[in-house]
């Protein structure tokens, strides 16, 4: 499940203005804003439509000029008209630099390890990165609530180098002590399997949220609250977390989004605000 | 040799009750006319295998033509949920739904390995999957080079496979460009292969650019013109996507009666594609039509 | 990103003495210039991986670039042999070549393998060949669904792939139509990879046509522009293959000292491409000019 | 290695006019006739350039109109405009039907049991239709003579419902007790084997020669000389194969090519007479 799935299906309720930057920044401008940032230094990047999908546009103008874009759907190097509507979207495809069979995609780009970042989405996330995108409930047989599954996020969390998590709400309900499912595992949950091949990168390293940034970089390392937004106190950020998440003893308040980076947004990028709610 | 034929003459001959069925097409050039013809033609007990669902899923359900599902991705993409598909997973309401699930790699190598006549194929993603402990049919082989072992998943050879393309020859040369998903390996792993198109073309058009076949006739059984037979999803260089109607799709299922009321008007209520799309109404396609944008042609040029 | 680079420094950069080189093209669009520049540079110790051996594997060996062949068919296609491998096989002289034997599908599964970065790939045709006997890296693993055991072949991640194509942009999106052979699985299993061009073009003719793309830009280290860098073998749409030319390498060839002299005047002794292509006379391509016959374009067209 | 391969490297001495017709056929005319002749009712050939693809050109006119036809180079329905020179020749690629790419000729064409009929030449083979096309002499890592290997025919023997093998040359030396080396094993070779997947088809099923044919149908069954030539005494036949050759109780002799099968072949088919030397 890329984010936008997620995204458009469980959280989209939440798009009003976000007043916890004291400004007119909406939530989503200000994970774009904090993702495209995040992404300096990448080059090929495998995204949702969405947040990701602007998150990679804006980096390309901005921290990341050479940056690629890849879809699930087998496009690369896409640049669309107008905002993709999902991922399968056939708007990506004139002017793409190309369009791959599903096989190359999942075989050759995602197994064959040539993904710096991939955005990914999730209804849960644990201390360690771990993602459920499959159901909420104890029976896996009867969930309370099915959800889309896997798509292609256990070949991204397996494949790329590092997972970018984007959350647009950030609540114990979320984010907690233990999944109802492991749908994609991180290494260090991975590392305690019995069989089967150890994935290529190093799991979730970022989770942008609406209160903050969280990193972790080694195996066995837990998300630790490395910078909040202005205003968010990092005590709300730990309540709004349901396991004793670890605040970095150099926690940074985050920059917020320039004016520059702004009206590309919102000029440039996505100007009749399909996203940009 | 001329494989074309009507599309109930096609469903009809290829198709059996209980049949595995893979349905297959990635948000674009998706067998919808076939689907819906499959719920008109009463079929009973099959399994549907389709990575990314969307409504003919739910639609198929509803018309309680499925027993089984093989999937990687249950929602209807962009738009929301698959009610009728969640009732039956969450409360086997009306009855329990048999779902094999796998992520979209997997069901990539399933396909991969059942277009290679392989009883497996290995991939590297499951480790510490749940995923892998819910599915039995996960299973996983040493690697005699050394490494750990690793996660296999089984061949996947549909009794029939239908796929939608922009065009063919009546031999059943098969093109298609823009997305083009897992089609070629469902094609080729299939036991039966129905091909619906929005254009027969001469088989000259197809010899004019070889590189652009997906699926060369010896593998197809039958071939059908049905224009617009994707609807609502996108045909590159046809049609556009129709996200409205995906939508209230979403919105509709809430409502298992209301699913019902919908496919006794607008599919079991129709005799063909054609008079499905009248109910869409007469000026539906125009907020669908696209612009067009030509490739640019490659020379073919080799000694005369 | 601009990775357009000369042939020189594109080799020198990415090529080490004792690397894996993979050199694909199957009698079309084949990195032939490259294979020349190679001897220039007086590499040693390579080991070659190539499916369908030709000219280019008898000139590497004479110019003594390599110790070791990974191949599945070591004639010179239709031409007849390739004498200076014969004899390094056959009779170790001037020194005996390693020299690791499968069949071509079996290379195929290898470089597919090599590509998904999976260890192994199982292969369903070695079943009671000699060749299985004779490579011990062709092992077996058992069918976890209950079907006989089944052989594998190793993943083939060469240090340097080098591949041959029509046109590519600056960005390294490289298009390529005709005979595609093995090129993009040895492309992604290459962990470095150098792509020769007739042209470089513009990005926006690449992108008019997406789908011919047949390696992404992010694979590709270097792009370089070499005209007429296939001959003697073909490209569709700019040159026909020069059957006398592979013939008269066969008869050559026979002779040791004649392959030694051949090396001397006509790789070494010119400077680039362009140098050895004079050597062949000012005329020579004017028999292997081919007619023009274009595709027909089709519409990319989407909402605007 | 196809049949072309060999067939040009190794035993293109012996193209003189085919005196045991006693007619002016030459014998790449007969063995073209006689392959052709058994493709009826055969729809997807997989073939090497010359002889092949003579047969396969001549049955669409006459036994077999839908045949399809098959290259490893991944060209199917080639029409080209003058004889392919070899299978790789880009000639066979203006008016295909399709070029696929590799990947799908070997796993989906020919380890996915589509081919009908695949012809292949050999240097050896032995009496339940084993081929070798790898060496000649007793030390593989020395051989007398190196031959061009598999190419695809492991995979072709191993795929394909049936082999056609067409040998210009039937003496003892290529027809013979125990191969050098086996290639391409047929079901029986391969039964006797501890592991791999069996292959799909009966293996070696006609071998067209310049004596006459010999045909195989089930996994136990010795190759068994079923019709000779006009001309060909059967003890001849015998006389050339080096093991103890079945001959069929109901031995026929083969129908000459016709005037139209010669006319087909010769003036529209190869006028320059490229193959039919």
């Amino acid at each position: 499940m890329t984010l936008s799935a997620h995204d458009t299906t469980e959280t989209q309720t939440r798009n009003q203005i976000c007043e916890i930057t004291g400004s007119e920044v909406t939530s989503s401008e200000l994970l774009a804003v904090h993702s495209a940032r995040a992404l300096a230094g990448r080059n090929v990047v495998f995204a949702g439509h969405g947040l990701p999908t602007l998150a990679v546009s804006l980096a390309q103008q901005t921290v990341s000029p050479d940056v690629e874009i890849v879809y699930e759907s087998g496009v690369t190097g896409a640049k669309p008209p107008a905002m993709p509507r999902s991922i399968s979207d056939s708007i990506l495809v004139p002017g793409a630099a190309s369009v791959m069979p599903m096989t190359h995609l999942f075989n050759y780009i995602l197994q064959g390890q040539r993904i710096d970042v991939a955005f990914l989405g999730a209804a849960q996330v644990d201390k360690y990165g771990n993602l459920n995108s499959t159901l909420i409930g104890e029976d896996w047989e009867h969930p309370d609530s099915r959800l889309p599954g896997s798509g292609g996020a256990i070949e991204a969390m397996a494949g790329a180098a590092e997972i970018f998590l984007v959350m647009r709400r950030h609540t114990p309900r979320t984010f907690v002590e233990s999944l109802d499912f492991v749908t994609s595992p991180g290494p260090k949950k991975a590392a305690e399997a019995e069989t089967g091949s150890m994935p290529a990168g190093a799991g979730v390293t970022h989770v942008i949220t609406d209160l903050g940034i969280m990193t972790r970089f080694d195996q066995d390392e837990e998300l630790t609250l490395t910078a909040v937004h202005p205003g968010v106190d990092p005590a709300e950020a730990v309540r709004q977390t349901g396991w004793d998440l670890q605040v970095s003893s150099d926690l940074e308040t985050t920059q917020s989004p320039t004016q520059s980076e702004l009206t590309l947004l919102r000029e440039s990028l996505d100007p009749t605000r399909i996203y940009l709610r | 040799m001329d494989k074309t034929m009507s599309l109930p003459r096609a469903i009809s001959t290829y198709l059996r009750d209980g049949d595995t069925v893979a349905l297959e097409g990635f948000g674009h050039i998706v067998p919808v006319a076939a689907a819906h013809e499959i719920i008109r033609q009463g079929f009973t007990d099959l399994v549907l295998a389709r990575m990314s669902c969307d409504v003919i899923v739910d639609q198929l359900l509803g018309a309680n033509c499925l027993q089984g599902l093989i999937s990687s991705f249950i929602a209807n993409s962009s738009a929301g949920s698959l009610h009728e598909l969640r009732r039956r997973i969450e409360k086997s309401d009306p009855k329990p739904l048999w779902f094999e699930e796998y992520s979209h790699g997997g069901m990539v190598a399933r396909y991969q390995a059942g277009a290679a006549k392989l009883p497996f194929q290995p991939i590297a993603s499951y480790r510490g999957s749940d995923l892998a402990a819910k599915n039995p049919r996960i299973k996983s082989v040493p690697d005699p080079y050394g490494g750990p072992g690793i996660h296999v998943v089984p061949a996947l050879n549909p009794d029939l496979t239908i796929i939608h393309a922009q065009r063919a020859d009546m031999h059943g040369n098969v093109q298609a460009w823009g997305m083009l998903g897992i089609q070629t390996e469902a094609a080729f792993a299939g036991r039966r292969l129905i091909v619906t198109v929005e254009e027969i073309v001469d088989e000259a058009v197809v010899r004019a650019d070889p590189n652009r076949t997906i699926v060369p006739a010896h593998v197809v059984d039958a071939v059908v013109a049905v224009p617009r037979g994707s609807h609502p999803h996108s045909v590159q260089g046809y049609y556009d996507r129709d996200d409205e109607f995906s939508r209230q799709w979403s919105v509709l299922a809430r409502d298992a009666a209301a699913v019902q009321d919908w496919l006794e008007t607008n599919i079991r209520g129709t005799s063909d594609h054609d008079e499905f799309l009248a109910t869409l109404g007469s000026d539906h396609f125009e907020r669908l039509v696209i612009h067009d944008a030509y490739s640019t042609p490659v020379n073919y040029g080799g000694r005369a």
